[in-house]
């Protein structure tokens, strides 16, 4: 069973670097963002995963619980500064505009 | 009378996290969850405690295999785009009415709308307008046909959905 | 036994969820498409391999202490299943009000 | 200009998850012995839910549950804790920081009260983390006037 954690291990490795692609190339700031978010929520499931494989989960649940938290209080503050950094056309307006529907 | 109840939940909350059941622990526990209550007491419930609250709790607990069978459901459409050669989407922005008045009603509303079929919450307007990105035009006209949001009204006793 | 097949299964179709996000990540042409694939799979697919994962621990035997661990792997859960649509909706909305341009069906057509 | 991101789904959010949060930083400093973590650890997450508090109301609300006044008390009061607790130490003929001779005051074994002590000065450190994080990140999003800041 522990080759079989091993394995998952790895292949979610590999789809976070697949994720960090969007995150160097990626043509706006707000991609960057996304990219980082999607690779925290991988590295909460990656750090139990370790857990079971070296037999202490008790251990790793507590670093995961707090790894989540701080993702998530990460991509709130960041999401707000380009908020208020870069807002050229508010989005009411901006939608009016198109009136799509 | 809300001081007892976050007072309860946080300490049910420490119990499982701690494992411990000694007294040096225990203690340790009640200090912190009074604490954090004393801090935060009027951030878990805003408005005076009433019955209302268990009805609601034991709706939304009813509701959430529901929610879980969408998700499965949005999850598979969206695999579908993905995986498809040719990505058949096609985008538009939806905007959408609603009657719910409520804070937690329209949280959940728009949080369920971010989970289910190919479409995510954008904006709230004066909590009047939804802003909705719609992945393709399937899913538009699944989401204008409001299913859920009678579910939710339903769950939180909205005004205008007080039968049953 | 039965523990066990079950936790393979979930985890097996976790990970699946989480490839369809990561390449709907790559593949999709705007910026709202991509939060469309990364804000669902991402959310099903940690949901599906964190209840693997406390399945799994149950398997040994139901003491005290792992039923414990599985509860908060289980807390783990449902604090993403919270959280993960808001910080979506808050890129979104940054997103919308940073105003950049969604694409729409006519855009694709040419 | 702080005002422009509030949003009721953000805003509802953060006030259910802030509590849980709040507990868990205690929880990371109480049992900083058994499991990772410790004072400095659960400091930075305590601090950083009164973070999330600011980003998702704005710096009025947030000094209604944390006044400046007693930020700066928190600052002072996490270094006299720590610094205290050696004194005591060195007052009673052992080293600086040696909690073993604490045994004199508790009436228990020497090595709990070790872990007493530990316990002690790792309040200390967290009380210190928790408000010079806060106090430096009000600092940094105000442009240092937040005393007068009234938005």
């Amino acid at each position: 069973m522990e080759n079989f954690f091993l394995t998952i291990s790895l292949a979610l490795g590999f789809l976070v670097l697949l994720s960090l692609y969007r995150g160097v190339v990626g043509p706006t700031v707000l991609d960057r963002i996304v990219s980082v978010g999607v690779i925290g929520t991988k590295t909460t499931v990656m750090l139990i995963l370790m857990g079971l494989i070296y037999k202490r989960v008790d251990m790793f649940v507590d670093i995961s619980i707090a790894y989540a938290m701080l993702n998530f209080i990460a991509t709130l503050a960041a999401a707000k500064f380009f908020h208020v950094r870069k807002s050229v056309i508010p989005g009411v307006r901006f939608y009016k505009e198109r009136e799509v529907k | 009378m809300r001081y007892i109840t976050t007072f309860l939940i946080l300490f049910l909350n420490w119990l499982i996290w701690s494992g411990m059941f000694d007294a040096f622990h225990i203690s340790l526990g009640v200090i912190s969850c009074a604490l954090v209550t004393f801090l935060s007491h009027d951030l878990f419930f805003k408005e005076k405690l009433s019955y209302r609250n268990i009805v609601e709790t034991v709706r939304f607990i009813k509701y959430i295999p529901w929610l879980l069978y969408q998700i499965v459901l949005s999850n598979i459409h969206v695999a579908y785009l993905v995986l498809h050669p040719k990505m058949p989407i096609e985008p538009s922005m939806v905007r959408l009415e609603t009657e719910l008045k409520k804070d937690l009603s329209l949280v959940a509303y728009a949080n369920s709308i971010t989970l289910t079929p190919g479409t995510i919450t954008a904006d709230i307007v004066d909590r009047k307008h939804y802003i909705v990105h719609c992945i393709s035009k399937k899913v538009a006209d699944d989401l204008l046909a409001g299913d859920m949001e009678k579910r939710i009204a339903h769950i939180f006793e909205e005004a205008g959905y007080k039968e049953d | 036994m039965i523990l066990t097949i079950l936790s393979v299964l979930l985890i097996i179709s976790g990970i699946f969820f989480f490839f369809t996000a990561t390449v709907g990540l790559l593949r999709f042409p705007d910026f709202y498409c991509r939060m469309q694939a990364t804000g669902k799979g991402d959310t099903l697919g940690a949901l599906l391999c964190l209840s693997g994962i406390a399945v799994y621990n149950l398997s040994d035997g139901f003491t005290l202490s792992s039923v414990l661990v599985s509860i908060k792997i289980m807390l783990i859960a449902f604090f993403i299943f919270i959280a993960n649509p808001t910080a979506t909706h808050a890129i979104t909305r940054a997103g919308l009000n940073a105003g950049v341009k969604p694409l729409m069906k006519e855009d694709l057509q040419k | 200009m702080i005002n422009r991101f509030e949003n009721i789904i953000i805003q509802t959010i953060s006030r259910l998850l802030i509590p849980p949060i709040q507990l868990y930083a205690l929880y990371v400093i109480a049992h900083g012995h058994y499991s990772p973590g410790g004072g400095f650890q659960g400091g930075c997450i305590l601090g950083a839910s009164f973070i999330l508090m600011v980003i998702a109301y704005d710096i009025k609300e947030t000094k209604r549950m944390i006044s400046e006044k007693i930020n700066t008390i928190f600052i002072v009061l996490g270094v006299i804790i720590y610094s205290g607790i050696g004194a005591v130490c060195l007052i009673l003929g052992a080293d600086y920081l040696d909690y073993g001779i604490l045994n004199k005051i508790f009436s228990v074994s020497p090595a709990k009260a070790r872990a007493l002590g530990t316990f002690g000065v790792e309040i200390g450190v967290g009380i210190t983390v928790m408000a010079v994080m806060v106090s430096i990140f009000l600092n940094l999003v105000s442009g240092g006037e937040h005393e007068e800041a009234q938005e």
